[in-house]
């Protein structure tokens, strides 16, 4: 069986279903994060971040950010979801655990607004133009007009 | 004003991707190469913007890149034209209506040539070109 | 290695060029190049779908300038050639295969193009 | 201390790549680098969210246009995924075909690039020549040389014939001798050797932890490839090999590549030796979807694609996030520069397969004087080093 499951399962995290083959998604709150992400590169090293993607749920008032990491040896990709308010969207960063965590960091911060504590390159008009950033603006929340 | 015909032996091109998907640049370049060969025309690429008398202009123009796009146009040396190559460089194109995105290429300078196509073959970006120069011929200035 | 150079030089001096001297031969473009498309107005019924699928939004349906038998709603659509991406999903979705496609492609205009003429020219001859 | 900016930034192509490289360099060798983004950021994630499941099909495509068969088809079989969709045989087979031939252009053009940033152009141009054909065979089956829109949900547009078929043969057996040849250039030309071999090394170790993908991560020596492990389309009854090179330089990069591509050739081969038959694609138009969500993994020439597609059901996505591969090659990629030379910089991005009109153009900025001189990218490689 899977090392990365089993430890993932014996977290005691919540398991979602998901219709596609070699996807384990899991919920994870904020504050438990890195404690996941550190005991899971203890485990297997050989993973690496994927993607780092957010949505924002404007009516069920939260932003889902989903931490996509792919296995290279076991061949599967482990999905950590965590929800945190709209209001105050606060994380803590994975950027010392993984520097490939970089860049996908600055891209969720730029976009959507979540921030992610203790990584010191978080800046404004990584990708948005400077016009649209300096209003304070996230092109991808959903009350944002084109 | 010197005479827009003088440039119509030997237009040098500038290429300058405003945004593009890359589909119309491996298309210029691809019109560059030993198929097509447009140094039978003259044509050929400048070194930067001081040397070149023809702009082509592909991508739809984002705002960081339509200031850049001004800039460059304003180093070209009298007479210049550009050539927008690509639904992006025309109108926006697919992108047209996105919050970075400023639409066509004729909004920031003035545009001589629209090569339509997604991306346009390496033939109708010569086209465009030889057109171009051909109207040039008319002893219009610009 | 220094015979085998010689062979590469000598058979380089008598191979043809690869270049293909467009415009005084014809261009490369094969049959299946998606190139300009027009709609037949003796067979568009006026049904928008086109125009509603576009992804670039760049087909308008206008007004007849004269009734059409098959065309109940009298309207037609044009394509914005500066707009248009080429992607045939107009000819797709027509219900009654209305759009004439070529593999045209020297489009190089100073205006804006559409395919209005091209549409009104095959009306000519009809009623 | 000079220091030197890449701007690669207004030109580069792909979604979020568009980047300037700011080199910092102690005389001849490079201390850190930085990137700067954003110039071709053209919120394309949130334009998706305005066209229907059909329209974003075309947009997704347009992201890359070097890769814009795999963009579509990781949109589409995220799509499919979440919608339960059956595609037939058939079109999974001509989906593969066509990703595969995009490969195969793919790589010679970098291969080309890499010719001209060494200083190499008349190599440059005979591998140019040689890519001709394989874009003429992408116009025989989809009808475009480069944008094919070849997907709609549920299938492919266009079928193939014998005739097509014995054409797309020919034309490779050609395209399959020359790849060889050029091969052996990369492997045994002493100035291509000397530019590329040792250059811009990255341990396997620190491939895996700074999230490098595709070739650039098998250049590393780390089997990792979507196409064996994550199979998709007719991947998984394909045989096929998965390419390493152990050395971890510019140089066994670009030979993942030469190799990836008589590979790719292969693949061909047997794709249209074992087409199935049947239709191309599903009767029903797709319109609406259930809510669901997806991740969608898919080996692009330059290394893994990943589309998050979230439905909440209705006729258009909640949320499109695409992360292409590039975005994670170049700014995560920034550890290979380090102890490199100047003139080493552009050839250790070209072997990461940027896209080709990010290697323009180099500002070189003189820190003491302020001065701000501007030459191509290409003549740094040449050894330009200017007042230092």
């Amino acid at each position: 069986m899977s090392k990365v499951l089993d430890f993932l399962r014996s977290l005691g995290l919540t398991q979602l279903e998901s219709k596609q083959p070699r996807r384990y998604v899991f919920e994870v709150s904020a504050d438990r994060l890195r404690e996941v992400i550190a005991g899971l590169i203890r485990v297997n090293e050989n993973l690496y971040v994927s993607a780092i993607s957010g949505v924002d749920y404007v009516s069920e008032g939260f932003i889902e950010v989903n931490y996509c990491l792919w296995v290279v040896d076991e061949k599967l990709m482990v999905i950590l979801k965590v929800r945190v308010p709209r209001e105050s969207p606060k994380i803590p960063t994975i950027y010392d655990l993984i520097p490939g965590a970089l860049n996908s960091e600055l891209e969720v911060y730029d976009l959507l607004g979540v921030v992610l504590e203790g990584n010191d390159r978080l800046r404004r008009g990584f990708l948005v133009p400077s016009e649209v950033a300096s209003q304070g603006l996230f092109p991808l929340r959903k009350d944002f007009k084109v | 004003m010197v005479s827009a015909k003088i440039i119509k032996y030997s237009p040098w091109l500038l290429h300058f991707n405003t945004g593009a998907c890359n589909g119309c640049d491996i298309e210029v370049l691809a019109a560059l190469t030993p198929y097509y060969d447009p140094e039978r025309f003259g044509v050929r690429l400048a070194p930067n913007p001081r040397h070149a008398d023809v702009m082509v202009v592909t991508g739809a123009v984002t705002k960081k890149a339509g200031e850049r796009l001004k800039r460059l146009y304003d180093q070209m040396p009298q007479p210049k034209f550009v050539v927008a190559v690509g639904a992006c460089a025309i109108s926006g194109g697919i992108f047209s209506g996105s919050y970075s995105v400023l639409s066509g290429a004729d909004k920031v300078v003035p545009v001589s040539m629209y090569v339509p196509g997604c991306p346009p073959r390496p033939e109708a970006i010569l086209y465009g070109i030889v057109k171009l120069l051909s109207k040039l011929d008319g002893g219009r200035d610009e | 290695m220094g015979l085998k150079l010689i062979g590469e030089v000598l058979s380089n001096l008598i191979r043809k060029s690869s270049t293909v001297e467009y415009p005084k031969q014809p261009p490369l473009a094969l049959q299946e190049h998606r190139g300009r498309h027009y709609a037949d107005l003796t067979k568009c019924i006026g049904c928008s779908l086109c125009a509603l699928e576009c992804p670039t939004n760049a087909i308008t349906m206008n007004p007849l300038p004269r009734k059409l038998k098959q065309n109940p709603r009298g309207i037609y659509p044009i394509v914005e050639y500066g707009r248009c991406i080429f992607c045939y999903r107009c000819v797709e979705v027509c219900p009654v295969k209305a759009y004439i496609t070529t593999n045209f492609f020297e489009m190089g205009s100073d205006k804006l193009g559409t395919s209005n003429d091209l549409s009104m020219s095959t009306l000519q001859g009809i009623e | 201390m000079s220091l030197i900016e890449i701007p690669v930034g207004p030109q580069h192509p792909a979604l979020h790549e568009p980047i300037m490289l700011r080199v910092r360099a102690d005389g001849e060798r490079v201390v850190d680098v930085q990137v700067v983004t954003g110039y071709n950021h053209r919120g394309a994630e949130k334009l998706g969210e305005r066209n229907t499941w059909s329209k974003d099909i075309f947009l997704y495509s347009r992201v890359c246009g070097i890769c814009n068969t795999v963009h579509a088809q990781t949109y589409t079989q995220g799509v499919e995924a979440i919608g339960g969709i059956e595609v037939p045989p058939r079109a999974q087979y001509l989906r593969t075909l066509i990703m595969e031939l995009e490969r195969v252009h793919s790589h010679i053009l970098i291969a080309a690039v890499m010719a001209e940033v060494v200083g190499f152009d008349s190599l440059f141009m005979l591998m140019m020549r040689d890519r001709e054909p394989v874009m003429m065979l992408k116009e025989l089956i989809t009808g475009n040389r480069v944008l094919s829109d070849y997907y709609v949900l549920g299938g492919v547009r266009r079928d193939i014939d014998d005739v097509k078929k014995d054409k797309i043969l020919k034309v490779l057996e050609r395209v399959e001798e020359r790849v060889k040849y050029y091969k052996k250039v990369f492997q045994e030309d002493f100035t291509i050797s000397r530019r590329l071999r040792g250059v811009g090394v990255v341990k396997p170790a620190d491939a895996i932890r700074s999230s490098l993908v595709g070739p650039t991560l098998r250049g590393s020596g780390v089997k990792s490839d979507v196409r064996a492990d994550d199979p998709y389309a007719a991947y998984g009854e394909i045989p096929f090999n998965v390419i390493t090179y152990s050395e971890g330089d510019s140089l066994s990069r670009m030979l993942v590549r030469f190799d990836e591509t008589l590979e790719s050739i292969e693949i061909i081969r047997y794709v249209l030796n074992h087409l199935p038959q049947g239709p191309i694609t599903i009767k029903t138009a797709v319109r609406v979807l259930p809510p669901g969500e997806a991740y969608s993994r898919v080996e692009a020439p330059r290394g893994e694609l990943f589309y998050h597609i979230v439905s909440r059901g209705g006729d258009k996505p909640y949320r499109v996030k695409v992360r292409t591969p590039s975005f994670h090659n170049i700014i995560n990629g920034v550890i290979a520069y380090r102890e490199a030379n100047i003139a080493d910089v552009p050839v250790i991005l070209t072997s990461f397969d940027p896209c080709i009109s990010c290697t323009e153009r180099v500002l070189i900025i003189d820190e003491k004087s302020g001065s701000v001189k501007s030459l191509r990218l290409k003549d740094l490689s040449k050894g330009w080093l200017g007042g230092s």
